[in-house]
């Protein structure tokens, strides 16, 4: 596969913003700014990045708990996002929803989802109105290997997959739900295995490689975009940091953690791409110090901003 | 006027909501050759096909996620989901999901969703097909529920459901979709507006507030009352339980002093208890005795005519009710 | 496989008894005997039949809307069932259930479902039940094609794969879930391939042949009682009336039912007996006679039956 | 006497039922090595290991199914549903099959199950973590809810919630399993039965009937009043809202002759509305003014401190409540 260098450095600018993103995000939250609960994605960027990458701005995605890395690379606005984590005004729900419940329906981003494997019958519903209005719109939509064993992983799926409808299951399998590993809430090594019983295809892919999760959401996409259906791809991954901000995560071994964290997703795409001379360690560190910019600006865009009234409350219920 | 019963009210309302508006479809399990459980919309799947009159599996959690998926991105589904009892499967749905979602977005996005179930008892289906659940779905902001009595209001409602832009539960008692009932419609278009009460029978003595296949009983008792007492009561009907019209509940109150509110609901968790709430407190002034609540009682729906027909509250205990305080 | 004579003469008084129960069960509903709404089992007898054979009394079923035929072959009394069906106080539920809610704890009958598919789950507890009793007891549990697709399909086989809990999963594959086809509702042949999902065997077996649902449900039966997990039986199938009573059933088409009609059960093993030397044709009709005998008794017993008193409506909510 | 805080009063709870009654077990996501979200059941998997202490796939339905089918034959689970929100995903086992069983099986078997889970709002989590839906389950007939208000409640109430042979929920608010506050237990055993109300305060103006988090914000309010205005608060904790002790709030408002209805929960279908409706029938004789609700609205909970704090009803609300009937 050859991708044109002007996407791989894309690719690699999302990648960076998410991490950067989600590093100051946990710090924010330890710094007390930001209320309530965060997942952050650090460890799994290389999946959002590769995935959406194939997508137009008018496609939709579905996220998770663990969404701020789906939205960056959907196009969403980092000031915004973070003001909606600081419960500011200007936030994307004017901060009304926080962390687990932002969308932005401008760039198809349909919402994270604070109840797990809520997201997998909608994005479903979405891929159905692109059939119904006649566009070539696809979606694709994130869960993690918890939500795999949720009853509407398999209502959703399945019903994607007799309407032959374009969406895209992307499965970020980081091998943990909280405390519960994955060896003890499946009886199967992988997720993938599971679109056997959807008559769809079922890809494994290297979670850590975004040329890799590139590769085979591409294939993914034409398939959809063409009409030939869903797909099923299982991304295997892991997650940095304990399941929530706070988290120590002390259930899981040490010896994983390393061996994880010696794959960095960051790491191993800048490795490639200097590698394949996309990319120089001084435009790297360019790229790192616009995400770092761009981060610091967000987080002044929060902290300027003025929280909601408290009257506001009662707005929002009905159209 | 031509007569329409209860179940030409609802086939009507949705043909003519599909025409008028092609962003309108149909979802659900047995929608399509079969046109609904009693064949109410037969004919929309032979005019629009399985595209518009879309057959699921059965996977209500499924049927409802991708209804939302569908509405948040430009559509107008109408869910069907059968007996309101099977919802429970796709709780998470309308608890989480839809009712919440443009609350959490802020305000950023519209859920036009209209969900059309069976609800109530009186076909002896016992526990789990019988249910009146009004009570349990109106504990979800963001969600209006309509509980029709007739045809005609179920015609003009329903239309209004799925016109409005949030989620919409339009609820159709077994006995009004089974019973041959007809009610008076216009030829031409109309549309109910949701949050007016209707008052069913002008009355001086009494206030009842009764909703759905009570409606009728009121009616009855009212009508025996008349006659045998010379009581006059005041017949209620809300309609739509959310939004709720309080204010004509209290003006009639007003003018009665007394309340009987009268559902087929168990009584713990009511609709009923609702009503009285807002009345032991912003109608209390207008109170000459305490109000009642005629509704089933705390057990799950038996099975069988004789169980079955102690359970449903009827004109029986309607009048024992008022009885106790016109004495 | 050779099975005792005794034996095959049990299974086929079982599936003739089944058959001239529901026969009667749809009379009475038309004579207006039997209130509310029925679902028989006509058509299908070879699969409770074969499966409960290898059970001991102890041993659990979880059984469905359909479930007549379950609880007959699990031992339950058709006096009882009738007497249920007519709402009468001495039926099983002292009239509170009706077809679809019948239990008989005392012979490991865990009840029939209303809701399509609630069993699974619960079929589940009822094998980790046995597991933290220490007892070797299994349960089969009964669930259709349409029930394959409900989100407790998938969390409840899942959660017995992963505990590898004494569960054998029956799908009663009859093609149709009220008007809606197999072939609208899965995108796969068979329901069996769901097993690969979460990693126990999968078995297509027909569910015409009670020997051949004998012997598949019997390894199954095996394999539960010695602790090596679940299996995942479809057994093919058809019923011959409409969903309900009442239901003319006319979406299917014509020939699909003549086809499976030319394959009746009842035949098919009454012929496999008689060429096995196994039954005559006597002993056939004689057994025939019991069964009406006793169906003939149940109905009496039904009609002779009390209701109950209204007020026995407010007992039984809370122990 | 010895103080433990609610969590404290939880994990006794537990391990002390377990130790005396071998049928009982642990089943949920978390509960092993975790020992729940806070470390609040910490121990019980060393103690136990995973026989007895089960994590779970991420399932709820299978979680409470697989309770159900371990209950109805002869074990007694635990289902720690962690957030009472996610009880949406297994609602139909909540609503139609636990609940249901027993009476639609004729009285013929019995569930023991217990199930627990957080609730409320207070910790920022926004719509989907937050809510309060006593309301909804208490729709749901056959099922027993507990909603204790400190430690010691929590640790009695949960020990007879394990020894009931009937589905039971237990909620623990997160302001109280979050926050230190210590209540005194004796050392040994002790029970506290369902259905019986405990007055926290006693008083003579005016009954406030308060669940949960709200029970403490009543007692601080009362305070303040007493001191402010000379005002006696009775401060009523029905402790458990299935079964209802609804004697023991008739005897206050009988001798207060006002009622106010003080809990975290959207007003519209409400536990407070259903105390309201019951007082209005019953008690109409002993009331001197209005019955008033203090709830909160009619919204989703909304993240973020202030709206949040806005959305929670708290002692400024409920004083006002009270000055408008006081007056
Ligand atoms: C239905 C539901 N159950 C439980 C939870 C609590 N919870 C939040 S995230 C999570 C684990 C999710 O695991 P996974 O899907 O693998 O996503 P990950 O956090 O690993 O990215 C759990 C149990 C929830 N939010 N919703
Ligand atoms: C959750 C739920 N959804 C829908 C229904 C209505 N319903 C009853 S039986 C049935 C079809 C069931 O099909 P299947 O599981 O194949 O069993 P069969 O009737 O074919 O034996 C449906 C849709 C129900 N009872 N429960
Ligand atoms: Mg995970
Ligand atoms: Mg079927």
């Amino acid at each position: 596969m050859t991708v044109a260098k002007e996407k791989l450095l894309d690719l690699y600018r999302t990648i960076v913003r998410i991490r950067r993103f989600e590093e100051r995000v946990s710090e924010e939250f330890a710094a007390g700014n930001i209320p309530g609960s965060v997942h952050v994605y650090i460890g799994e960027e290389a999946v959002a990045t590769g995935a959406i990458a194939h997508l137009r701005k008018d496609d939709y995605i579905m996220s998770t708990h663990r969404g701020h890395g789906h939205l960056i690379a959907k196009g969403g606005k980092m000031n915004l996002m973070m003001a909606e984590l600081f419960a500011k005004k200007t936030g994307y729900c004017l901060g009304k929803g926080g962390s687990m419940h932002i969308a932005d329906l401008d760039i198809g981003m349909l919402g994270a989802a604070g109840i797990v494997g809520s997201g997998i019958p909608i994005a479903t519903g979405a891929g159905l109105s692109a059939r119904m209005r006649g566009t070539d719109q696809v979606t694709i939509c994130f869960f993690g290997d918890g939500a795999s064993n949720i009853g509407r992983f398999h209502e959703g799926i399945n019903l994607a997959s007799v309407w032959k409808l374009p969406v895209i299951f992307v499965c970020e399998n980081n091998l943990w739900a909280v405390s519960v590993p994955t060896s003890t809430s499946l009886a199967i090594q992988d997720v993938a295995d599971r679109g056997v019983a959807y008559g769809i295809p079922g890809v494994v892919v290297d979670g850590q490689d975004v040329m890799a999760v590139y590769e085979a959401v591409g294939e993914a996409v034409t398939r959809a975009r063409k009409g030939a259906g869903p797909t099923l791809i299982e991304a295997k991954t892991y997650r940095y940091r304990g399941h929530f901000e706070g988290d120590a995560g002390t259930y899981r071994p040490q010896e994983e953690i390393e061996k994880w964290l010696a794959r960095d997703p960051l790491n191993i795409f800048q490795e490639q791409l200097i590698k394949m001379k996309m990319l120089t360690e001084k435009q790297a560190e360019e790229i790192d110090k616009e995400a770092l910019e761009e981060v610091a600006k967000a987080v002044q865009f929060a902290k300027e901003s003025p929280f909601p009234k408290p009257e506001e409350t009662l707005d929002n219920v009905y159209a | 006027m031509r007569e329409i019963n209860f179940r030409q009210a609802l086939g009507e309302a949705i043909a003519e909501e599909m025409e008028r508006d092609p962003a309108v479809f149909i979802i659900g399990e047995d929608v399509g050759k079969m046109g609904g459980l009693m064949g109410e919309i037969g004919g929309l799947y032979d005019k629009y096909g399985p595209e518009k009159v879309r057959d699921t599996p059965l996977s209500e959690a499924a049927i409802l996620g991708a209804a939302i998926g569908t509405a948040i991105t430009g559509l107008r589904p109408i869910a069907r989901m059968r007996f309101c009892d099977f919802m429970g499967i796709a709780w998470d749905e309308v608890l989480n999901q839809m009712t919440k979602m443009r609350y959490m977005f802020g305000g950023k996005i519209k859920v036009p969703l209209t969900m059309d179930a069976l609800s109530g008892a009186g076909r002896r289906t016992a526990a789990q097909h019988s249910q009146s659940l009004e009570g349990m779905f109106m504990c979800m902001p963001g969600l209006k529920i309509v509980l029709p009595s007739n045809a005609h209001d179920a015609k003009g409602l329903l239309k209004t459901a799925i016109r409005d832009d949030n989620p919409v539960l339009f609820l159709e008692h077994k006995l009004l979709m089974w019973g041959g009932l007809k009610s008076e419609v216009p030829d031409g278009e109309y549309t109910i507006p949701f949050g007016q009460a209707e008052i069913k029978r002008e009355g001086s003595d009494v206030t009842v507030v009764a909703t759905a296949a009570m409606v009728q009983r009121a009616l009855n008792a009212a009508e025996k009352l008349q006659q045998e007492k010379g009581l006059s009561l005041e017949i209620v009907d809300p309609r739509t339980i959310v939004p709720f019209d309080k204010q004509t509940v209290l003006n009639s109150v007003k003018k009665t002093g007394r309340l009987v509110v009268f559902t087929e609901e168990c009584a713990t968790g009511s609709f009923a208890g609702q009503v009285a709430a807002i009345v032991a407190d912003e109608g209390f002034d207008y109170l000459d005795a305490p109000i009642k609540r005629v509704n089933a009682p705390d057990t799950p729906v038996p099975y069988g005519i004789i169980l079955e027909d102690f359970w449903m509250p009827d004109e029986n205990n309607l009048i024992k009710a008022i009885n106790e305080i016109t004495v």
